[in-house]
């Protein structure tokens, strides 16, 4: 393993050398402008919880590790880094030279000071969970030394992910938090629900795979505004107030097709689009309605219409391109789009056209959701269920969820979700329980998790698998699409080099915008 | 002096708050109505003559000092008892038009006073009703029908034979004919007085109007910046008013001004009391307000 | 007069206290709470740290103590922190207020500049085709979803013209939010415009003026217009202090970073702080522009003056 | 309707804007009382016609995004839009009346304190009452409903209080209570008729109010949840289509407006006529 990361290195430095030298003549100082639905909530990566939040952060912070196209581990802040043969030691060697925005230098002790924080119950960090059974880490030179209590998978893909920011100690030296970091832009001021300006960092030195620029990106100033209405949004790029923006679903398609300009989508989201039940609920006990009702739903219709396209169907519990994901052995498991099939299972259960089962489609606001919603309660419909729509907001829907999967009578519910992440761990906090707004399935499922955390590599695949197959078997989960929110931007013709990474990360290190 | 008196107040006072100022308009009251007598109550708007009616008849509450029924004095009372006591008293508004409600039979709404007194078949109190409307010298086929068919002397009958439904002895009487014109006036004056004396009633007649007061009083108290200034048999106060306020107001009528001097009076400057003065008996029953040291 | 304002101002105070109180209490016990909210798109949160988080922030104590704790701290002027993004809930406020009262000033100015002519037609051309044409623009104006308008006005100021900019906060981006606000109030300051002016025009002193000989023109604005802006302060007080409170669909519509979209947000987040804190607020300025209406209205009026 | 059988016959000149408003109005309401004749399609069936299609005769207003038929979406969402209206109003008026009215007769302690409360909440803009009521209750037809009418109600209570306390120091009030009359039959029998028209009036403008909130509250999402026609979710589900089909957009937006405008004119015209001030003069 360490061998590869040296070479890779190695190939890395020659293209720095490159990049620098193709550089210079194509870089046009410029202004960016960038406008988004939602505003951050937070600028300190070790509290956000809001994808809209961790993209900011993710400009202004490194990671220690970072990941490639396909799904494998690279350096970050980190040059190099290795596990012990039992797992629970890992070893970190920090990048000579790495420098904070304020002109600190970052080095191990810095990485321990920003770990320790992460850690701290104080610090109330909601990704607590996913840094794993750490039991402490210790200053070795140019390292960083990690020791966990038992083997944890996940930990090195977690270390590439926008939630796993290092911070700069100075950043948390004062009662105030200043966004100081090592990453490409530095932070420059922020007008709550209106703008974050942000400035390119002149010292950057570029680790990230996914990434050509080797140095300070190359636009100047970078700004996010607030444009909580599509319309305006799409307003304001066609009439150039903006050059980069979420588009609205309706007209992707039209920019698409436009040649004065881009559309971009995040085939590396890590999102998943899932229906889900109320499974302790009778009639939805009974894995064969759970199915029925999975064979109703035409994918297809909601990728085409509901979101104009622009996503993809998807077929397991666990989005594309993560680890060991493999989309034709779950679409082996799981139901396929079968109305008439759906229809005759339902009738054999006693319910037909005029005593359909009635179920509350429970679902929260976004865009092309709600048109999803829409043609699945026809789809139900024709199944002879009789499915009515509750929207709720974000974060009253999953407050909301809460209670109702908690429920073992009641009006049963179909309802949907959206997960991301940068490894199939987060199967474990959706499903082991009590599990992500109580929707944990059993002893079974919790067993099997817990199991693939302490593996590795093909045995860890195999084990995911294992519980994917168990998922779709019964049903409690139908894969419907993927991605599914925010993973959209368009910007006009002049923008060039844009890109998007894992988990919806936004990346302006190679942008350049032409006159 | 010794008969005996149905409704008296003592020593009341009252103060309104408006916009920030404290508007005093009673300083210190007290007077007594007799059985059967007609009491008049005379002063300028703005003298408290209507607050005293009000207080009365239990629409205002006082500051301060106290309302008493056949010597019951009624802030003793329990709420109920005070509703009952003072359902005796009851009164006839300046306004013959605002005073009766335009979107009730007047049937009714004279009806109601029988009804809270106690009947409760509505045949009879039709009965009661139709009675009381012919009394007043309506037509008792009138009984269903609505305010704003009736003319403003109509209606004041109306209101008198609303006023009269419940039984009261006392009636406050607020400027009853002051809306009507002067032809209609006597009518109701006249209808007034034989009332009182078919139902032995005893009246607390407010006007500011020297003329009307002379016609139906016995006594008269005259009133002036909420005080009491001068009170005593009608013939006695109109012929040898003592207080300065009291000639002033007797110079504004023509009858009474041109018999008592034959010339204007050039200036009138009148006292400013204060609470230490009191009122100086000066002949049988007849008093006034002397300022005290000047 | 020292006295009277006195008086005022610590029923003002007691009121603002209770609301504070009440809000207080109500919005602790709806359920939900803002740990819920704010871990909903997270991951990894567990249910070990969301409790821990809520103890942290005093969300485990009995609603009576946090509704106390939080009190007590208004009165010594601090606002608190919010649970999203740990910021001071006065800084955010203060940020916001000067938007929402630019707003608030600009839209009210709108619907004076197109709702006084407005009036001041339809009066004079009482009973007559003119007047009943101002009248239904009037009132159509009020008529219109204004997120409909809005749309319909970035669609056209904004792209098709190309005149006006969509975001922002510079005061081109105040137009549009503003003509919107102004012609939603539009027809309430006209209609009031026209009874008033219709009220006074049947007053003696206007017949008297006319009967002098006044030119016409001189009569209405310098006899009947001034009286009629009487009444137009009510209104214009309350339709401010209403203002005030934010707009919440037009400042999303425009993306004006105001007070409402701040308070819907924090409602949306369960924020308890940031939600007292715009309630505080909110309800003190309600309450100062009562009471500034009530001086102007003393100044327009003589005889207000006297007493 | 009502409000028009007790008022007209009084004045007999009916201005022009009333009768707008009442043509207007009754259009309206047949319309969307008569929607399931009228309509050529059911208003739910996607692929009515083809996506998006401009109007034609086919489809007089055009086809959505789901190839639903949107002049039947707009004849149904009226039956929901003046129904949203309707129960709001008067479950709005029913408890801020009471709450009025308590106000109004319920002794001194008890009007200090509604009155204050009826203040601060009169203060907050409705809108805002209304979004926090459905962000904690959750969106739905009935939640919304629930919502404006509870933004309704400081409103009515304020109105009613102050209309009822203008009737409580008038001399015919004062003599009823004089004759003994307890508080709650001299509200039914003396006050409530005196001041009903004023309510009627209120009503109508509160109704044009409620639906410009339902639709607002739609347009935000928190209101009658897709694929219910109302016209405010119409909106809110088709307004990122305003460059490419902005039919979607401008006819549910017309009805609003002309509902909204059709009750507004005649709420105005009545309130001019229920004027005090103005009945006293005349």
């Amino acid at each position: 393993m360490t061998s590869s990361i040296k070479s890779r290195l190695a190939l890395m430095a020659a293209a720095t050398a490159i990049g620098l030298a193709a550089g210079f003549s194509a870089v046009t100082a410029a202004d960016l402008t960038v406008a988004r639905s939602v505003d951050a909530d937070s600028l300190d990566a070790q509290k956000a919880s809001t994808t809209q939040s961790l993209q900011i952060t993710n400009l202004i912070f490194d990671t220690m590790l970072t990941m490639d196209k396909s799904g494998s581990v690279q350096p970050g802040l980190a040059s190099e880094w290795s596990m012990s043969p039992d797992g629970k030691t890992y070893r970190f060697t920090i990048r000579d030279g790495l420098k904070c925005h304020d002109g600190s230098s970052f080095d191990a002790a810095a990485a321990k000071a920003s770990l320790d924080r992460a850690l701290s119950p104080e610090t109330n960090n909601p990704n607590l969970s996913a840094w794993g059974p750490i039991t402490g880490s210790k200053v070795d030179g140019k390292a960083l030394t990690v020791s966990l209590s038992e083997p944890y998978g996940p930990f090195a893909s977690f270390l590439t992910s926008i939630q796993a920011a290092f911070l700069c100690p100075s950043s948390f030296a004062s009662a105030e938090f200043k966004p100081i970091g090592t990453g490409p832009f530095k932070f420059v001021s922020w007008t709550r629900n209106d703008s974050i300006q942000l400035a390119a960092n002149p010292d950057y030195k570029n680790a990230n795979p996914l990434i050509e620029n080797p140095g300070k990106p190359h636009i100047d100033k970078l700004t996010f505004k607030v444009i909580p209405e599509a319309v305006a949004r799409m307003a304001a790029l066609r009439s150039g107030e903006a050059d980069l923006v979420e588009p609205s679903l309706e007209e992707a398609t039209d920019l698409k097709n436009d040649s004065n300009f881009k559309v971009y989508a995040a085939e590396l989201s890590g999102q998943q689009m899932l229906a889900a039940f109320t499974w302790k609920i009778k009639p939805l006990d009974n894995p064969e309605i759970r199915k029925a009702i999975g064979m109703a739903m035409n994918r297809d219709a909601y990728a085409s219409i509901a979101f104009e396209g622009l996503v993809n169907t998807a077929n397991c519990p666990v989005a594309p391109n993560l680890f060991s994901t493999d989309e034709a052995l779950c679409a082996s498991w799981g139901v396929k789009y079968d109305p008439e099939g759906a229809k005759a299972i339902m009738e054999k259960a006693g319910y037909t056209k005029d005593k359909p089962l009635k179920v509350k489609l429970l679902v929260h606001k976004l865009p092309g959701w709600d048109q999803m919603h829409q043609i699945m309660q026809q789809d139900l419909a024709a199944i002879n269920v009789e499915a009515e729509i509750e929207t709720r907001e974000v974060a009253a829907f999953f407050d909301y969820m809460k209670g109702v999967n908690e429920k073992t009578d009641g009006e049963p519910a179909v309802w949907t979700m959206g997960m991301s992440g940068v490894d199939p761990d987060y199967l474990t906090f959706l499903w082991k329980r009590p599990g992500f707004v109580n929707m944990g399935l059993n002893a079974e499922v919790d067993t099997m998790l817990d199991e693939q955390r302490k593996l590795s590599g093909e045995p860890r695949a195999a084990k995911i698998h294992e519980i994917e197959k168990y998922l779709m078997e019964n049903a409690y989960a139908v894969p419907l699409l993927s991605p599914g929110w925010g993973w959209l931007m368009a910007s006009n013709a002049k923008v060039e080099g844009f890109k998007m990474g894992f988990m919806v990360s936004l990346l302006f290190n190679d942008v350049t915008v032409s006159k | 002096m010794n008969r005996p008196h149905c409704l008296a107040v003592e020593n009341l006072r009252k103060s309104f708050h408006s916009g920030g100022r404290v508007v005093r308009a009673l300083n210190g009251v007290s007077l007594q109505l007799h059985q059967g007598e007609t009491l008049g109550v005379i002063g300028e708007s703005g003298s408290g003559k209507s607050t005293l009616g009000r207080i009365a008849v239990g629409l205002d509450t006082a500051s301060a000092g106290s309302v008493m029924i056949d010597g019951e004095r009624l802030e003793a009372l329990t709420p109920a008892l005070r509703r009952q006591r003072l359902r005796t008293c009851q009164m006839i508004f300046q306004d013959p038009y605002s005073s009766l409600n335009p979107r009730l039979t007047i049937g009714r709404q004279i009806g109601e006073g029988l009804l809270s007194a106690g009947m409760s078949d509505w045949r009879a109190i039709r009965q009661v009703v139709e009675d009381l409307l012919e009394r007043v010298g309506l037509k008792r086929e009138m009984h269903d029908r609505y305010p704003h068919e009736f003319s403003g002397g109509q209606r004041q009958r109306i209101a008198i034979a609303r006023a009269l439904a419940p039984g009261p002895r006392i009636v406050v009487a607020d400027e009853p004919v002051s809306a009507l014109d002067v032809s209609i006036q006597a009518q109701i004056l006249d209808l007034m007085a034989e009332l009182q004396a078919e139902k032995q009633l005893s009246y607390l007649f407010i006007s500011h109007d020297m003329a009307v007061i002379a016609r139906l009083c016995d006594r008269i108290a005259v009133m002036h910046r909420g005080r009491l200034v001068e009170t005593g048999p009608a013939r006695s106060v109109i012929e040898a008013p003592a207080h300065p306020y009291t000639r002033m107001l007797l110079d504004a009528v023509p009858r009474f001004g041109r018999r008592r001097s034959g010339a204007r009076p050039v200036s009138v400057t009148l006292p400013q009391h204060g609470d230490d003065d009191v009122l100086v008996t000066i002949a049988d029953g007849h008093q006034v307000l002397r300022s005290n040291g000047s | 007069m020292l006295l009277l304002i006195l008086k005022r101002v610590l029923t003002a105070f007691a009121t603002v206290l209770a609301v504070i109180v009440l809000s207080g209490i109500l919005i602790h016990l709806v359920p939900g709470d803002p740990v819920t909210a704010m871990m909903a798109q997270s991951v990894t949160a567990t249910p070990e740290v969301m409790a821990a988080m809520r103890a942290r922030l005093g969300l485990d104590l009995p609603v009576w103590q946090q509704v106390a704790l939080y009190t007590g701290h208004v009165l010594q002027g601090d606002l608190g922190m919010t649970i999203r993004g740990n910021e001071p809930v006065a800084r955010l406020l203060l940020q916001r207020l000067p938007n929402t009262f630019a707003l608030a000033v600009s839209g009210l100015g709108v619907a004076l500049a197109l709702g006084i002519p407005l009036g001041f037609l339809a009066a004079i051309k009482r009973g007559r085709l003119a007047d009943t044409i101002v009248m239904v623009i009037a009132v159509l104006g009020v008529s219109v979803p204004a997120f409909w308008l809005g749309l319909i006005l970035i669609q056209l100021f904004a792209l098709k013209l190309g005149w006006l900019p969509v975001a922002g906060s510079g005061w081109r981006n105040i137009l549009l939010p503003a003509l919107t606000l102004g012609l939603t109030y539009c027809a309430l300051v006209a209609r009031m415009t026209r009874s008033a002016l219709i009220e006074v025009l049947s007053e003696d002193y206007i017949r008297t003026a006319r009967a002098r000989g006044l030119k016409e023109h001189r009569v209405l604005l310098v006899h009947a217009l001034r009286p009629a802006l009487i009444s137009i302060v009510t209104v214009v007080g309350l339709v401010f202090a209403y203002l005030l409170g934010g707009q919440v669909i037009i400042e999303n519509v425009f993306s004006w970073n105001g007070i409402g979209r701040l308070a819907v947000q924090a409602m949306l987040e369960r924020d308890y702080p940031m939600i007292q804190g715009f309630i505080v607020v909110f309800a003190t300025s309600v309450v100062v522009v009562s009471m500034l209406i009530d001086i102007l209205y003393g100044f327009l009026d003589p005889r207000m003056r006297q007493r | 309707m009502t409000v028009l059988s007790q008022t007209v016959p009084r004045r007999p000149r009916v201005s022009p804007t009333v009768l707008l408003g009442l043509g207007l109005a009754t259009i309206i309401v047949l319309a969307s009382l008569l929607a399931p004749m009228l309509a050529p399609f059911d208003p739910l069936r996607m692929a009515a016609g083809p996506r998006l299609a401009a109007p034609s005769l086919a489809h007089l207003f055009g086809t959505d995004e789901f190839g639903r038929d949107l002049f039947s979406r707009v004849l149904a969402g009226g039956r929901l839009s003046l129904g949203i209206g309707i129960s709001a109003v008067v479950s709005g008026l029913l408890v801020g009346g009471v709450v009025g009215l308590a106000a109004a007769f319920g002794g001194r302690l008890t009007e200090a304190v509604l009155l204050r409360v009826i203040d601060v909440l009169y203060s907050f803009p409705d809108t805002l009452i209304a979004l926090a009521l459905v962000a904690f209750l959750g969106p739905g037809i009935e939640n919304a409903t629930l919502a404006i009418a509870i933004s309704l109600v400081p409103f009515y209570a304020r109105v009613t209080y102050g209309l009822a306390a203008a009737e409580r120091s008038k001399p015919y009030i004062e003599a009823a209570r004089l004759a003994g009359i307890r508080s709650g039959r001299l509200v039914r029998v003396h006050v409530m008729p005196n001041i009903g028209q004023s309510l009627v009036v209120m009503a109508t403008l509160g109704f044009s109010s409620a639906i410009l909130s339902a639709a607002g509250l739609s347009f935000l999402g928190l209101g009658v949840q897709p694929p219910s026609p109302e016209w405010g979710a119409i909106l809110a589900s088709g307004r990122n289509y305003i460059t490419k089909a902005p039919w979607i957009l401008i006819f549910p937006g017309l009805a609003i407006c002309l509902t909204v405008l059709s009750f507004n004119l005649i709420g105005d015209s009545l309130r001019d006529l229920a004027d005090p001030r103005r009945k006293a003069r005349s």
